[in-house]
């Protein structure tokens, strides 16, 4: 029987090695995996590379992972926010390297990663300074800059919902670049708010297939609880 | 002459956005706008975070940190509206399903470039979150601006010198003095404040200006 | 109010105009839109250029669309099937013109136009009969060819529910190629099952948003009736 | 000597098939190997045209049209199997998402190129379907076929003389008289049927062959 469920925080991320990159879902903390990050702060790996659309706000999850000086190297889009004074301390002294990203260029070379592609023209970022030094090309009249996929060797990601064989769905704008990093990394672990038994979700609504998924951890009671 | 405050440039935006179309409205001051849509247009908001049909924000002790704007604020969702991941709305942007965007920014180029997105000022973090997608991604890219900086200068220029986040994207200007089409022959200019008239314009505007056919 | 349910099929054709380029739907008869089909065998637009993942079955559907000397060439993976021989006759008497594209490269470049990509490096092919005369790269040390997007004019879908706003769900394996396509299309007309009410269909599980829907038709009790 | 049949085959292929894999059996006569598949092992059935979980086929009278595999066959979906739609299937294939695939082959070269698309012949109208993208995107390739064809030649060849589905993509090769692993150092012999001897295998195929260590 394939179990894909893990019900230690520390187990889900105890093989994360220094040097790896993580890809961390979330569009600020919708969708931020906090409980996993704490897990890789406590688990000690170091000199990681971080791909987030953000650059950690406040002082918990990813500004966390960075105040621990856990991060070499971050890819993101939008790095400066009101709270994002921990990223920001650490660059303005040089000790964190940026790769800023047009955020729908990061979308889709995440998504590149995922389903194989050696690379993709994208229109996005043409002619700015975030396309100096890329390889440009006009295809039926119109201007492209060169992208390459980013993969990465773990995702750490929030669902809603998952069974045993890493079926996820997601809630509302949480569900942002889980789904695409779900498959752009060699091991993706989700935590979740609930595990339910198999067949509980519906086949047709199934938003991250189990095969994309490695591990599921349950977190009770994570989910918000404000009505909308 | 009597410059238009920011509701009322948003006010005069919501006015050109026809019942069905498909919109973003950028961080910041566009998103007055969704405050003049009349009710009785059926206009579809798109939030480049994951949805489509956004709503206007919950009532006090409504909110929910799962269903948040492209800002990180709290957001509804409209009954036939949903949900989308980060690939598939970066897909309508940039696969222009978008029929309109409107944006801030820096300064507009007579050729319709933009910049939005970075001072260039050298101890600046850059971030530029969805700016680039959103420029180069719909059908039309209306800039709602002040007309000119704090300081007197034109926000329309010759040339951008701040850096770009897209070349030749805009479309039409909306600033608290006139509403300004992009076109290949140059800028044309639709309305203007009351009082104002056509050299006035000029006069503080750093480009060649005519009015529309 | 905006309602894009069209109660006549031949109204939901009528601008399907001379030379456009048709993206339909199905995999087999699994998705086909095979009542749309027939409204544009009757309405008459000539000169078309198909995309479709077969060439017809039978004598119905894509078949006759053919038979009727509609298409002058057709993009798809897998044009020969044991009835695929209104196809099979066109193709040997020269009277049709054929580009056979390798099933995820169809489905990728088809993916590539709706999200505005300019073109892709995919490694499916490369070395083969169907890459000859592409350009090729090397990237990390595995091979790509550069491919191009395929646009539509108009996408003829099947779904399984829609509502005025045109948002789709599907039902089972007749999803395929309705949520790529209707994303490639210019205008997109998809045959429904059954039209829903705005609401009906939860927000997280709408597979196709309105945003890539032109036009819903309703067919009333065309869902299959086999249980599974 | 005694040749297996395809079910024997089929059967072979599927001890080597651990819990957890995800597979594409490809059309034709790996699809029996679904059938050998042990049924206290749970196994992931990939079928391109949009599931994961795929069950056998169902009981008569219980067909449902728009439940179909890639063959275009009546089949079922194993509770906690799923639907999803083109793009998303070949990206799980393209992407290195399946654990194994098996196909039929015309031919497998000395290196592992693959032919199983094309006979070359003139006037054969091509149609590749996904056998491409299985070829390169699977993270092992396994073809099942027969060691000769009906004429006697070695389907195991120097250089494949029918047009290619990919380029050095073949892992392993199971046919009715030996498993063989492709390897960067040349082929190697894991097991031959009851009765053959390397020197057999070897006068009958086209190829160096060597026992695996």
């Amino acid at each position: 029987m394939i179990n894909k469920i893990v019900s230690s925080l520390a187990a889900a991320v105890a093989d994360v090695h220094d040097g790896a990159t993580v890809m961390i879902g979330g569009f600020g903390t919708a969708g931020m995996p906090s409980e996993l990050i704490d897990a890789l702060i406590e688990q000690g790996a170091r000199d990681l590379t971080i791909v987030n659309n953000n650059a950690g706000n406040g002082d918990t999850g990813l500004a966390a992972l960075l105040k621990a000086r856990r991060v070499r190297k971050i890819i993101c889009s939008f790095p400066r926010q009101a709270d994002s004074y921990v990223f920001d301390g650490l660059y303005r002294a040089g000790e964190i390297e940026l790769e800023v990203v047009p955020q729908g260029n990061l979308a889709c070379r995440i998504e590149a990663a995922g389903a194989g592609l050696g690379a993709i023209f994208t229109p996005t970022g043409y002619g700015t300074l975030l396309a100096e030094g890329k390889e440009t090309r006009e295809i039926n009249g119109r201007h492209y800059v060169l992208e390459m996929p980013i993969h990465a060797d773990f995702a750490l990601i929030k669902a809603h919902k998952g069974d045993r064989w890493g079926n996820l769905v997601y809630r509302k704008t949480a569900r942002n670049f889980g789904p695409i990093m779900a498959r752009a990394a060699a091991c993706t672990i989700a935590q979740v708010s609930e595990v339910v038994e198999l067949g509980e979700l519906d086949p047709e609504v199934v938003i991250t297939p189990g095969i994309f998924v490695k591990r599921v951890v349950p977190l009770g009671g994570s989910t918000p609880t404000a009505t909308a | 002459m009597k410059r238009l405050d920011r509701k009322q440039i948003a006010a005069r935006v919501a006015r050109d956005i026809p019942e069905g179309a498909y919109v973003n409205l950028g961080i910041g001051a566009p998103t007055l706008i969704a405050n003049f849509l009349p009710k009785d247009r059926e206009i579809f908001l798109h939030s480049e975070n994951g949805l489509l049909g956004m709503g206007p924000a919950p009532a006090p002790g409504q909110e929910d940190p799962e269903l948040i704007n492209a800002g990180k604020q709290p957001v509804t969702l409209l009954t036939g509206g949903c949900y989308f991941h980060h690939g598939d709305s970066f897909a309508m942007m940039r696969g222009g399903h978008l029929d309109i965007c409107v944006l801030g920014a820096f300064q507009v180029s007579a050729s319709g470039d933009l910049a939005n997105w970075h001072t260039g000022a050298p101890d600046a973090i850059p971030a530029v979150g969805g700016a680039m997608d959103l420029a180069i991604g719909a059908k039309q890219v209306f800039v709602m601006m002040d007309h000119q900086t704090k300081s007197g200068e034109s926000k329309i220029v010759p040339v951008c010198t701040y850096p770009l986040t897209g070349i030749g994207c805009v479309n039409r200007i909306y600033t608290d003095l006139a509403v300004i089409d992009v076109t290949p022959q140059g800028l044309r200019v639709l309305e203007m404040v009351e009082g104002m008239t056509l050299d006035e314009l000029r006069a503080i505007s750093g480009v060649p200006l005519e009015m529309a056919a």
